[in-house]
């Protein structure tokens, strides 16, 4: 006859809350961008309290650049290591909605971090999207004003995470009258930022403003700068030392703005799934659509505040995204 | 002939490659029931109209009639439900199938798809026993890979007489063969010829023409230019018909040439190989007789350093070691190896290109060529050995296969080689580059050189050779000197020592054609063979 | 004559013992690599036998065998296919989107991966075929195109997969899972699809195109033919694809090409064609999976783990080309 | 016999090469009617900038097409990235370690494809998987290297290379890359090597039986391959300054449709540079030309693999069967 294949669904939660120490699982599909590096980093930084604490046996890492079907791999792998929760940066904001249940039928605690998944059972911790790219458009579309035009240069059409940015700024541009003259996927890389924004700006005389995402500004802003129209032209930016280098360099004409998107979320989840292993349980008024835990955004990198937040970060190697992580306390918010 | 229309009629048939014409209205007509000659020099058309006939060439203009019927062919498939069948000159096997699966293919027998293994072992049961005589112990179910080429031409043939053809195309189906094998093929070429089968019959063994052909249609230049009885003509007037006069070449042989000792192995082994001793004296040509298949190729490959052998090498009394082909060829030795296709030429590249490959270091300056140079001396190969060319930026692959050997030969020549190793130099090659071919061998000899050959005719052993060693299974078990090298003795010597070894105490007493040198053969003979 | 006829030209079969003698030294090397990683994985994580880990295993493996089994026809056939991944996310999206995640549609959404698949199969043999484009670029360039379509047909993840495919996923049937069962099917699927007269010319094509046209193979028909089977597995890739993920994702199955060329080797097939059995693929596959999951157990530095996971795949694929045959006369 | 000046106007006409040219200029032309700035002498030298790094990977990609046995290199993509972090780590910032940096990164290429091609010639390793294996290796030790974190900057004579416009108004990195194509045109036609590679790739067993030391060549031409890439990886820091952890790992793919499009065979010996140099230029402007025509995303994807099937269509098939 048939049966559904699962393993025993382990102790809940609050009956487990003794018997620790605990295992975490972390799953993370593409380690080519620095931003993932620091987000581990953090993440291992908060399990090394808990590891000292004698809380947190062991932090199992899957880490490696996969795709979807890799990654369903490095859940199973986690699952049959069996972890007690498991704290993953998804591929995909849905095609990996089956394995996760799979973990929490299990009892395993699942935490979809940087990028929300569809499952309900996985608690999605991070910013709201939508808020990130309204906050640098509403600024732009203010520096351009009412009849200007602008490009945007995307991330990768179709990803979630994309959509949900440029379906907000869109919005917004729309609002306050701004043309958009066309969009670019410059694939969150900076190199191809650079190409793409060289290209716009060769072919459309006319533009007043860009858009654009985080991993990619540095780039636009050097093909601003080699077309000699940086003055001219009014970028939105991001947080990571690389561009507000060059934003310090340029001269008092140059404004933009970076709106953080904190790769800490993940060291942020390492706590509240620690909390949750030891007995917590999450406050639902704080939650979002019942599984979504939404970080506040930091204060943005403007004009006003630069020199202030270069002079803390100045020292850290260009690649670094400013960040924030909430502690133990701090996450004591979203719990009972 | 009678009034009804002839079996096959080709004619008007032009075909052009970029600029080479390689068909310029040529015609031919066969009757069924007759063995037709396709004869010509190289490069004259022979394949190119045989393949538009079995539909693997689509001609520029061309009309055929077979049985009266005007057709049109417009694939090999449908050639093959005309009842035309062709063994190609270049071998159309796929070497990881079976003999089996080979022999049946594009003909499998199937049911709703799927394959019937026994309908298709019932298929080629038949064909197999044909062939067993020439075959040997070749398996239904071996891969054609393992086979030695002559038996992948037996097994090519095999396949045309699966398809029981009406009309049968050999292109130089017997170049590969020797001389028991081809009795074997003519065998079935004539029961095919007794139940009616038109068999058009290409090669550049004038003999077998004679001794095959009813009629014959002579190409030059992709037009036809004689079609002749064989009855009324003598080989001396097929030759002129094909290639004008040529100034055969005379065996002329003396004492052994006194030269001191040029090259010399000991206990060569390894692969086919089991203990070759031999020694070979400048200006001298040594022939590699026997049977086909009994180790030649392999000690022409090993003495090269090209295959895995151990033994003692020397030349000019310094050992040699058998690391590669480049160590080799540092040391003066040259190989004109047997598959001109794929261990000769370098299809794609310039005639140039390939002439000057095996001797680049010596027209650089610090890795640089001198264009010159390079120029210079390919232009002088081709003078010499009148190579027949377009230009020499032309690539290789454009040229017949004769003027293709006398690249391979010229590329070794700009080496100034001491040692000249010739496997089969002649496979494929007309009467009439065949003759120029013996006089570089021969000057080469006269120029001091040491040259060692193997051939699958035995002819050209006597034509151009010193001195013959008779190999059986990977040993030399007999010798013949001077005038002891005759067709007869050859084929003799090969006869005696292999039926000795096979079943010994059946030899006739008396009948010792050669010395045989099974006596100083190592111990080892035997092993392996079971 | 000097060699009387011998029998063993004229006799049918030979016996069992000589004929397995005669399977190649790289199925034993594939073997082998496969053992040796099963034995270890199991070592390292003996939950991999529960009935969850062989389930979920499975059911992981499961696409990649798939893709590698396509692969492996189309490379037999002297082909390659980089589209491989963009067909069975294509195939993906378009049943996601045809089954809306009504259980009643499923057999629909079936027949919808399976006809996707066929028609990028097709494309793929014409463009090789027809247009007689080498395989690699035709194939990356027609990969490009699928993956367009595949963002036109779903522009952003999502859409459930009806849970009838998901559930199904995990059950077992007499205590075998049903990716248990599924990955067998598909080694026994090839066990008939083998004896194909069109596999026949697929394979002789693939040993040689040239010989095997002057040998009345249709080759232009056997390339397309191998293709187009190689879409119709994609497609049910794409289908495997959903069970695992629940929901669509044009973005999905990025690796599955280049993994399945390397499954191939490891699975002692030779890229230029015409030699080696999809079944090798299937082990290839499985052993280049569990590696993975190896390296995982071992827990390695995570810094080294991808250096060690690229090294791992060379040592593989050292181990199945030393068991390959030279190709030297 | 003399060619006459049709027949040459013809078999001109039908050069990979002249014909890869005219598409790149049509290209240009019919952006420059569809978008005016398109064809402006200002985005021809952007183009031709971006194209100098795909045509300075394709050079090494291009010799070991041409080295023939299934010759490709999957790696060159990942191994740009690896040299353009290893030399901007050295330099970072400073002209005085601009030349140690490349040296290092030159050198560790070297290795790279030193081990591709032993793994190719003495395993046996079919290129297509040793390269990919190598690309997951390569991927590894840039983890390693870096910690996942690729710090440091371009020289500013590097960014000055690529950025400036210093000669006529002309980026010194097209200089460079049409001094390297010169270089290697000739070092393929008039040397040793290159006559060595040609006989490789158009058949090993009779190079190898013609004293070409085939298993040599075809190691250099990993190497060389390598070390192209981290050059290509390099000219790439200059143009974006900072060095991330996949900036050129996406040129893999098209380096070989460079060589493709160039006319070389994918079989091995023939074909030459000057073609892949034009086809880097092809497809570079193509994906500009894409991306300034206001399209859906998911149509410049397909447009890009048709027009590419396109492109091989005219010229890049293989032979017929039935001649
Ligand atoms: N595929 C091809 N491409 C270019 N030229 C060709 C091709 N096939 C044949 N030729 C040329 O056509 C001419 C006739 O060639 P063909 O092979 O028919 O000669 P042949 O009489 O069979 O010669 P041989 O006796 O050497 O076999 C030659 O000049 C040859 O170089
Ligand atoms: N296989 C063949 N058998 C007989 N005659 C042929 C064959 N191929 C070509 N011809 C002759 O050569 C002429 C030109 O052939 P070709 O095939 O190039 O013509 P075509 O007009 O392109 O025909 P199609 O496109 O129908 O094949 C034909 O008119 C025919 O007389
Ligand atoms: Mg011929
Ligand atoms: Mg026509």
């Amino acid at each position: 006859g048939c049966s559904t294949v699962s393993n025993e669904p382990a102790p809940s939660g609050s009956d487990a809350a003794a018997a620790g120490p605990f295992t975490i699982g972390i799953s993370n599909g593409f380690v080519g961008s620095e931003y993932r590096t620091q987000m581990v980093a953090d993440i291992e930084e908060a399990a090394a309290e808990y590891q000292e604490a004698g809380t947190l046996e062991e932090l199992v890492l899957e880490n490696a650049d996969t795709d979807v079907n890799g990654q369903i791999q490095q859940v199973r792998n986690l699952i049959n290591a069996g972890v007690d929760a498991i704290i993953a940066d998804p591929n995909s904001g849905s095609a990996l909605d089956q394995v996760f249940q799979e973990a929490t039928d299990q009892g395993i605690l699942v935490f979809a971090i940087d990028q929300a998944v569809t499952a309900e059972s996985v608690i999605n911790v991070g910013i709201d999207q939508e808020l990130w790219a309204e906050t640098s458009a509403e600024w732009l579309a203010e520096k351009v004003g009412d009849g200007g035009s602008i490009v945007a240069v995307n991330g990768i059409s179709g990803h979630p995470a994309n959509e949900a940015r440029w379906g907000a700024a869109q919005a917004v541009f729309e609002e306050a009258g701004i043309e958009v003259l066309t969009t670019a996927d410059g694939g969150w890389d900076q190199a191809t930022g650079q190409q793409e924004m060289g290209n716009l700006l060769a072919t459309y005389p006319d533009i007043d403003g860009v858009w654009t995402q985080d991993g990619m500004a540095l780039g636009v802003l050097q093909a601003l700068i080699a077309a000699e129209k940086q003055d001219e032209i009014v970028m939105s930016g991001e947080a990571r030392n690389g561009f507000l280098r060059l934003w310090s360099e340029q001269a008092d004409g140059f404004e933009s703005i970076g709106v953080v998107n904190p790769p800490g979320t993940g060291a942020t989840a390492l706590h509240i799934a620690m909390a949750m292993l030891q007995g917590a349980e999450l406050d639902e008024s704080q939650l979002q659509d019942g599984h979504n835990i939404v970080l506040e955004l930091e204060e943005a990198v403007t004009a006003e505040n630069f020199d202030e937040i270069w002079g803390e970060v100045e020292s850290q190697p260009d690649t670094y995204v400013l960040d924030s992580v909430l502690s133990a306390e701090d996450v004591q918010q979203f719990l009972q | 002939m009678t009034e009804t229309s002839p079996l096959v009629r080709l004619s008007g048939v032009h075909k052009r490659y970029g600029g080479v014409r390689a068909l310029r209205g040529a015609s031919l007509t066969a009757a069924g029931g007759e063995v037709h000659g396709l004869l010509g020099p190289n490069g004259s058309g022979k394949s190119t109209l045989g393949k538009v006939l079995a539909g693997s060439v689509r001609p520029d203009e061309a009309e055929i009639e077979l049985a009266g019927q005007p057709v049109r062919i417009g694939s090999p498939r449908a050639a093959a439900r005309l009842g035309v069948a062709a063994v190609y000159q270049q071998l159309s096997l796929v070497p990881e199938l079976t003999v089996g699966e080979n022999l049946v293919l594009g003909s499998e027998p199937a049911t709703a798809g799927f394959l019937s293994g026994r309908a298709a072992r019932r298929r080629a049961r038949p064909v197999l026993e044909r062939l067993a005589p020439a075959l040997g112990a070749v398996h239904a179910e071996q891969p054609v890979r393992e086979l030695t080429p002559g038996q992948q031409q037996l097994v090519e043939i095999g396949k045309a007489l699966l398809r029981e053809p009406r009309i049968l195309i050999l292109d130089e189906a017997t170049a590969s063969l020797h001389r028991d094998q081809v009795a074997v093929v003519f065998e079935i070429v004539r029961e095919l010829r007794d139940r009616g089968t038109a068999v058009l019959f290409v090669s550049h063994r004038l003999d077998e023409i004679t001794e095959l052909c009813d009629r014959a249609t002579i190409l030059r230049s992709g037009e036809t230019v004689a079609e002749t009885a064989m009855a009324g003509t003598t080989p001396d007037e097929l030759v002129r018909l094909m290639v004008g006069d040529v100034q055969a070449v005379e065996r002329e042989h003396g004492e052994r040439p006194s030269g001191r000792v040029r090259l010399t192995a000991r206990g060569l082994a390894g692969g086919a190989l089991r203990g070759i001793d031999l020694e070979a004296r400048a200006g001298e040509v040594v022939g590699l007789g026997g049977l086909q298949g009994q180790g030649q190729s392999e000690l022409l490959l090993a003495l090269f350093g090209a295959t895995a052998a151990t033994g003692d090498v020397e030349v000019d009394g310094e050992p040699v070691r058998l690391a590669s082909p480049r160590t080799a060829a540092a040391r003066g030795i040259a190989l004109v190896p047997g598959d001109r296709g794929t261990q000769g030429t370098l299809p794609p590249r310039p005639i140039q290109e390939n002439l000057a490959i095996a001797s680049l270091g010596r027209r650089t300056r610090a890795g640089v060529i001198s264009a010159r140079r390079e120029r210079t001396a390919a232009e002088s190969m081709v003078e010499a050995l009148a190579i027949k060319i377009g230009g020499l930026g032309d690539p290789i692959s454009s040229l017949s296969g004769g003027n293709a050997q006398k690249v391979v030969f010229g590329k070794w020549l700009l080496t100034e080689p001491g040692v000249v190793l010739l496997d089969d130099p002649t496979k494929g090659v007309d009467v009439g580059a065949k003759a120029e071919i013996y006089r570089i061998i021969r000057r080469m000899a006269d120029d001091g050189a040491t040259v060692i050959i193997n051939s699958s005719e035995d002819r050209e052993l006597v034509t151009v050779c010193d001195r013959v060693l008779v190999l059986f299974e990977g040993a030399v078990r007999a010798e013949l000197v001077g005038d002891e090298i005759t067709e007869e003795r050859l084929v003799q010597a090969a006869l005696v020592i292999g039926e000795g070894e096979q079943a010994p105490g059946q030899q006739a007493p008396g009948q010792q054609p050669a010395r045989t040198r099974g006596e100083t053969a190592p111990d080892d003979t035997h092993e392996g063979t079971p | 004559m000097t060699q009387t006829p011998t029998v063993a030209a004229i006799e049918e079969r030979r016996p069992l013992t000589e004929r397995l003698g005669r399977v190649r030294v790289a199925s034993w090397a594939t073997a082998a690599l496969l053992i040796v990683a099963v034995v270890a994985a199991v070592a390292l994580q003996p939950n991999l036998l529960s009935p969850y880990g062989v389930a979920s295993t499975f059911a992981t493996f499961l696409p990649l065998v798939l893709v590698a089994v396509a692969q492996a026809i189309v490379v037999i056939g002297g082909g390659l296919d980089l589209s491989a991944g963009a067909i069975v996310a294509l195939s993906s999206v378009v049943a996601v989107q045809v089954m809306q995640g009504e259980a009643g549609s499923v057999p629909l959404g079936f027949l919808t991966a399976i006809g996707v698949g066929l028609a990028c199969g097709i494309v793929n043999g014409l463009v090789v075929s027809r247009l007689r484009l080498q395989p690699l670029i035709a194939t990356f360039a027609t990969a490009s195109v699928f993956s367009g379509l595949a963002l036109l047909v779903l522009p952003s993840p999502g859409g459930t997969v009806p849970a009838i495919i998901t559930g199904t996923f995990r059950q077992a049937v007499g205590g075998v899972p049903v990716s248990v069962l599924l990955v067998v099917a598909v080694a026994a699927g090839w066990l008939v699809v083998r004896h194909l007269r069109i596999m026949r010319h697929i394979r002789a094509t693939g040993g040689g195109p040239a010989a095997a046209f002057a040998s009345l193979v249709p080759v232009a028909g056997a390339q397309l033919a191998s293709y187009a089977i190689c879409g119709v597995i994609c497609g049910l890739a794409g289908l495997a694809v959903l069970g695992n993920s629940g929901s669509g994702d044009p973005f999905i199955g990025g690796d599955l090409a280049l993994n399945s060329v390397a499954a191939v080797v490891v699975g002692g097939i030779a890229l230029r064609g015409g030699i080696g059995s999809p079944i090798g693929a299937i082990a290839g596959a499985i052993t280049l999976s569990l590696a993975s999951t190896i390296l995982f157990a071992l827990s390695l530095p995570t810094s080294w783990r991808a250096l060690a996971a690229g090294l791992v795949v060379i040592l593989a694929l050292a181990l199945s080309a030393l068991g390959a045959p030279r190709r030297q006369r | 016999m003399k060619p006459t000046t049709a027949t040459r106007a013809r078999t001109l006409l039908r050069d990979p090469v002249v014909i890869a040219a005219v598409i790149a200029i049509l290209l240009v032309v019919v952006g420059g009617i569809l978008k005016p700035g398109f064809a402006s002498p200002d985005q021809i030298v952007n183009m031709l900038r971006v194209a100098s790094f795909l045509g300075i990977i394709a050079i090494g990609q291009t010799i070991v097409v041409l080295s023939g046995g299934e010759g490709i290199d999957l790696s060159v993509g990942t191994v740009a990235t690896l040299g353009a972090i290893l030399a901007s780590r050295t330099m970072n910032g400073s002209d005085a370690l601009l030349v140690p940096g490349i040296l290092l990164a030159v050198g560790v290429a070297a290795l790279i494809g030193l081990a591709n091609g032993l793994g190719i010639v003495l395993l046996r390793i079919p290129p297509f998987v040793m390269t990919l294996g190598m690309l997951g290796v390569v991927g590894g030790l840039i983890l390693v290297v870096t910690g996942g974190v690729a710090d440091g900057r371009a020289a500013p004579s590097l960014v000055q290379l690529v950025n400036g416009r210093d000669v006529l108004g002309i980026p010194g990195i097209l200089l460079v890359w049409a001094l390297l194509a010169v270089v290697v045109t000739l070092v393929l036609r008039r040397t040793t090597f290159g006559m060595q590679l040609y006989a490789t790739g158009s058949g090993r067993e009779a190079a190898r039986l013609s004293g070409v030391p085939v298993g040599r060549v075809t190691v250099t031409a990993y190497v060389l391959s390598s070390i192209f890439a981290a050059l290509g990886g390099i000219a790439m820091v200059g143009y974006s300054q900072q060095v991330f952890l996949n900036l050129a790992n996406d040129l893999t793919l098209p380096s070989i449709a460079a060589v493709v499009i160039g006319g070389t065979l994918v079989a091995g010996g023939v074909g030459g540079y000057l073609g892949s140099a034009i086809g880097a230029i092809v497809l570079t402007v193509l994906t500009s030309l894409l991306t300034t025509l206001s399209m859906p995303e998911w149509a410049r994807i397909v447009v890009q693999g048709v027009v590419l099937i396109a492109l091989l269509a005219v010229y890049g098939r293989q032979r017929k069967l039935r001649t």
